[in-house]
């Protein structure tokens, strides 16, 4: 069972190798380290750059421009606050120059809360994301998607934004269809071949498994889990979360339909708009701070087309409006939505009588 | 300010070859006069907003002479600010092109009718579209010339922009990525001073004396030059350009130019009197040297000045964008063939 | 009548000499210009910055943690995308010191299209500014309005973002109640006092009428016109456009209640609920991008609060979600709400029956 | 990095008092120790992340205690990064208190366990909140310096980061702002050198020789020390200090200094054999010159370390903060007259 780092890092070695990729870099991207979660040890075409974001994010612009395939980190989506201006230039260079140029270009970054990270390693980034028009933008929630997104994101003519849930990366695969393709079923086989060992790396080189050509078309949810009652929709790490609160709630009898958006931007409304169609309920769950929310933005598209179909107030559970996600786990628990308070608006929802 | 311009170094007193001094001259000419006529376009009301590059037309068009003109890495890349007509002309663009961009009409091969005035962009040349944000060009210029120096030859990226501009990081970005030991970049980092930014002058927001001064830090090579001085312009490009295809290294010039019609047409965009015309100055030159008579100058800017003036007309009769045309181009289309190769989920 | 540029400029005069604000400051803020749009002209502390967006949030914020009252200007908000995380910073200074510092200050930032300003000056900056926690944030559609807003920011102990929108700025007060009081009503005097004159100014010196201390508190709406069938929520530019469709549509006999937010955080949900209690049907109109957008939030607290009041599905009417507003007209016009796409959905939301 | 670094000038040699040398180590000891158990404590469980300054102290400690402690323009303003145990402790600051914020206590004076260790903030020692942000400090930091400047008098700001994080646009900021001719500000400009920014070498990123070497351009004056010597720090930053007190004018002073348990916690933590230990060097100079011993240097290390484990031990029962505590504080709430003074609209 393959991690979610270890997927994102066969996904850009598929990548340099098949798919023109010709520059992984970032902040500690390159040896010795390869990414302060791992994600990019052993490849070719890693490269550490300078500890500038606006440069990072430039770079990469020029390298589409030129023709190059460039993956760019940002360390923690954390630090990419001052690059909102050219993360917008890159999703409007298309536009601007009336279909003259494009900027084929995948900025990757983890996101999220879940780790104690205090308030500069919490962040979420979907609601900016989802505010740069030009941008497509995908989050996986496990590693088979992480390996196809990322494929995906690579060939795509435009700029991709992979957002990866920091809490989820070191896990393994949990269910059955979350893992990659074509790596030894023995963990230990996998890390043997593909984690740097400790200490000197200078002689190390990894061994890849054959991993396919798995591109997971950005735009298409996955459905986690079907049910009749009430739809939630989420993704990234809270799919795992709203995925236990349905377990708790399927015996309190309420059958929860459960989305895993996976692309955020376009994003499947064909798949959500029948889930509401059929449950007439929905929950909209993300962990970003909940004002100008981007679950708001589905809830409205949830009324503006469906309101006729809905047995119950539409509801968004997201993170709190504060500055920040503060480093006490009861400070950490009570910014962002838990469990609990998941399946207490899933359950209010469910149960609720017009 | 009061600081003092380097010569050119070796080479500096060479004589350029008269027909080239008189092609400058040609181009310097029409960058003006097409200059004038967006400024009048705009006054007339026939475009929104008037930005552009008269004053520097001297350094424009020797830079745009020296190009290598090409698409892909094998040749330059140009990462202009919004003074680079003299560039473009020099570069083989249709003048009327601008007018249109302009008026704002659908045929705007830069912007069809998206952008302002002077913000280019030519994929068949390396021009990369101009956008408005200060600076932001000198952070995305080092990708550019990344991707040449993998490639080798002879191509470089070239970055333009104002004196005033250079107090954001991105100018600061350009110098670092450019500059890192072993990774050096084959830039050409160019930098118009003409000591204004807006109403703002140089003075009180430098503690530079020159602006290529920032370059030493870094073992940056730099040069500040009379950018008014075509001749010198198209010395100092030409050797500060060979330094760069060959050594495959950044290259800091500073070139002093004026701002004739002042800023923008926020600013009304009336002639300056008192700054420096290079173009004027040139002609001059020019004429004391035999090379042209005033007679025929006057005669290139009327006959110039006249087809501008029939194509504006033309051009006003060109179509506006339609409004669905504003969900045209957000995103480009798959044309990679791994897209269909691969497997579906 | 006064400009809202004027009223700006007096507000912040009186702001100098009352109530001690240090540096009036940004990209042509001081002499000789005054402002781009003319609205720091003539005032004692104002001074130009280098351009640099970044340094002159980073200054606002140290010179507000120094005890100076700062008031830095963004030049157009579009130049404001690189501050994301210093904005952000400032927002948190209060909260992550756990109460210790504090950090009041002011930023004003021309914001919004209709003035052919292309793609980088026609941004809008609300659905941004509404996600900086920690921040109050106004809107003023009117002299009087800007005046007031501008005082209260700058007496407020928080970071206060001040967005003008642009195409108001240089238009005089319209109705009663809209203009500064005590300026004079001859619009040529005030100018004479306080316009800076063409050419030469170095010898130039404002007369500054007498005008009180109006301070419209933080968090109050305004109903700018009372109506009973259905609640119209707008601010900035968008509050005349929807005046004039509510003119319009009295003609069809639909009665609009025209609510201006004034304040974008906190927002007087108080006025606006009640409003929507009474009309059952609302509209959410503004001209930022309609992903992630902050009529989103409003319209999703709608649903949490007030699901079973409407008589309608309630409506976020917003600027088309691309790259930017493109500078021919039909290219503007079709990019953000403009008159016909307003009156077009009050009737229908006015005329919709369940 | 092979760089030679410049002896401090004037009054190099002049040897500074012994009980100010036994002062210096007392501290410099205390804040290893600090750090030590703070690790400890993080890999215990007792904490979710360590970073801190543990290879700094020989220049944090000094640097403390050069420091015109108060509130308000009239005394020094810090904007200090990550690593500045050694100047908390020379400030006067409790080791205690640094437990609580490893610990997220409620009674974490520094953030009320909001931020992580080595994040202080301390409004009567104008201590601005430290943040994660790299570099962010020094675009803010101008903003205390220009409320000085006109302020008067010889409170000065100083400002602190890593070599790497000079790469940020915002150290361009710092001294750009800072230099401005007629507008130069009183700034004490540090830059903390330990070769890495985690696992990223000075060499292969850098273009400068120096870091030091980027104020000339602006006429700042510069200088790098070696920061693991406490006397050479103490005079350095004593001079620095002197001239930027008295021309209110920047100065950029780079210190070279051990990264001693590597980065962080992520990094596991552990001493670095090979880097340059400041604090046994120190040592080892004070027993050379009789001023101390190895059985006392022993013995307060010892028994510091066993105040902080008892401390330790007591912090583990303080409370955490509650959970409605992340509404606290998310306003400041209005103390300024004019609030009530004012007519309501
Ligand atoms: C990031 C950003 N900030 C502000 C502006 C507004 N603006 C347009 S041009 C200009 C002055 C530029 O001065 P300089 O860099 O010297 O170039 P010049 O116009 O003098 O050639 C300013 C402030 C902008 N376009 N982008
Ligand atoms: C803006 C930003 N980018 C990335 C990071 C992640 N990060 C934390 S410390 C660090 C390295 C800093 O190196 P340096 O500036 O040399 O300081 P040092 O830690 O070596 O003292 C990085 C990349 C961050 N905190 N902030
Ligand atoms: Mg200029
Ligand atoms: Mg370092």
């Amino acid at each position: 069972m393959s991690t979610m780092v270890q997927a994102i890092r066969m996904a850009l070695h598929v990548g340099e190798e098949r798919h023109g990729v010709t520059d992984i870099f970032g902040e500690d991207v390159g040896p010795p380290l390869g990414g302060v979660f791992t994600q990019t040890q052993g490849l070719r075409t890693a490269w550490n750059s300078p500890l500038d974001e606006r440069g990072i994010v430039g770079a990469a612009i020029g390298l589409a421009l030129a023709g190059s395939r460039p993956v760019a980190e940002i360390q923690f989506c954390d630090y990419a606050f001052n690059t909102i201006d050219l993360l917008k230039l890159a999703g409007a260079m298309h536009w601007s120059s009336n279909g003259d140029w494009s900027c084929p270009m995948v900025v990757m970054t983890p996101v999220g809360a879940g780790i104690h990270g205090s308030i500069y390693h919490s962040h979420s980034f979907d609601a900016q994301a989802t505010r740069l028009p030009g941008w497509k933008i995908v989050m996986p929630s496990n590693p088979r998607d992480a390996y196809g997104l990322m494929l995906s994101a690579i060939i795509d003519p435009n700029p991709v934004l992979f957002m990866a849930p920091k809490a989820l990366l070191r896990q393994k695969a949990i269910n059955e269809g979350e893992e990659v393709p074509g790596v030894p079923s023995d963990d230990r086989e996998l890390s043997k071949m593909i984690d740097a060992p400790l200490g000197d790396r200078t002689k190390w080189r990894p061994r890849w498994p054959d991993t396919p050509d798995l591109l997971i078309p950005i735009g298409e949810a996955r459905i986690d889990r079907h049910g009749h009652d009430i739809t939630v929709v989420t993704y990234g790490r809270h799919v795992q979360i709203c995925r236990k609160a349905a377990d708790d709630l399927a015996g309190e009898g309420i059958d929860v339909e459960l989305i895993d958006m996976r692309s955020l931007h376009p994003y499947d409304w064909v798949t959500i708009s029948a889930s509401i169609k059929k449950t007439h309920r929905v929950v909209f769950v993300n962990e970003d701070t909940e004002v100008t929310n981007f679950g708001e933005h589905l809830l409205r598209r949830t009324i503006d087309e469906l309101f006729y179909e809905l047995y119950a107030p539409p509801k968004v559970l997201a993170g709190k409006h504060i500055p920040g996600v503060g480093l006490a786990d009861s400070l950490e628990k009570a910014s962002v939505p838990q469990l609990d308070d998941i399946v207490q608006v899933i359950r209010a929802t469910a149960r609720h009588e017009p | 300010m009061t600081t003092t311009i380097s010569k050119v170094r070796n080479g500096a007193e060479e004589s350029l070859k008269p027909d080239l001094l008189l092609q400058m001259h040609d181009l310097m000419l029409k960058a003006r006069v097409l200059e004038e006529r967006l400024i009048r376009m705009q006054k007339q009301g026939d475009g929104f907003f008037w930005i552009g590059g008269p004053g520097e037309e001297a350094f424009g068009v020797p830079l745009g002479m020296l190009i290598h003109k090409g698409e892909g890495p094998a040749y330059d890349y140009l990462h202009l600010h919004y003074r680079g007509s003299g560039t473009m002309l020099a570069l083989g663009a249709d003048p009327v092109d601008a007018l249109r961009q302009m008026k704002s009409t659908a045929s705007d091969p830069y912007s069809g009718g998206r952008n302002f005035a002077s913000h280019y962009s030519a994929r068949k040349w390396n021009v990369v579209p101009v956008s408005s944000p200060i600076e932001v060009q000198y952070s995305m210029a080092p990708g550019t010339a990344l991707a040449q120096r993998r490639h080798g030859g002879s191509g470089i990226t070239i970055v333009t922009g104002g004196d005033a501009g250079t107090a954001e990081g991105d100018f600061a970005t350009c110098l670092i990525w450019s500059s890192r030991k072993g990774h050096e970049l084959p830039m050409l980092i160019v930098v118009t001073n003409n000591q204004y930014g807006i109403s703002t002058p140089y003075d009180g927001q430098h503690g530079e004396k020159r602006i290529a001064d920032r370059g030493a830090a870094f073992g940056i090579r730099t040069l500040t030059i009379d950018g008014n001085d075509p001749e010198t312009s198209y010395r100092a490009i030409s050797q500060a350009m060979d330094y760069v295809r060959k050594e495959r290294k950044p290259f800091l010039l500073e070139a002093m130019v004026s701002r004739l019609y002042g800023h923008s047409s926020s600013s009304g965009a009336n002639y300056i009197e008192g700054e420096a015309d290079g173009l004027k100055l040139f002609e001059d030159k020019l004429i004391a040297r035999k090379l042209l008579t005033r007679e025929r100058a006057d005669l290139m800017a009327t006959t110039f000045t006249e087809e501008l003036l029939e194509a504006g007309k033309r051009v006003r009769e060109e179509a506006p964008p339609s409004p669905e045309d504003i969900w045209k181009h957000v995103f480009a289309e798959h044309s990679v063939a791994g897209a269909k190769k691969g497997t579906r989920s």
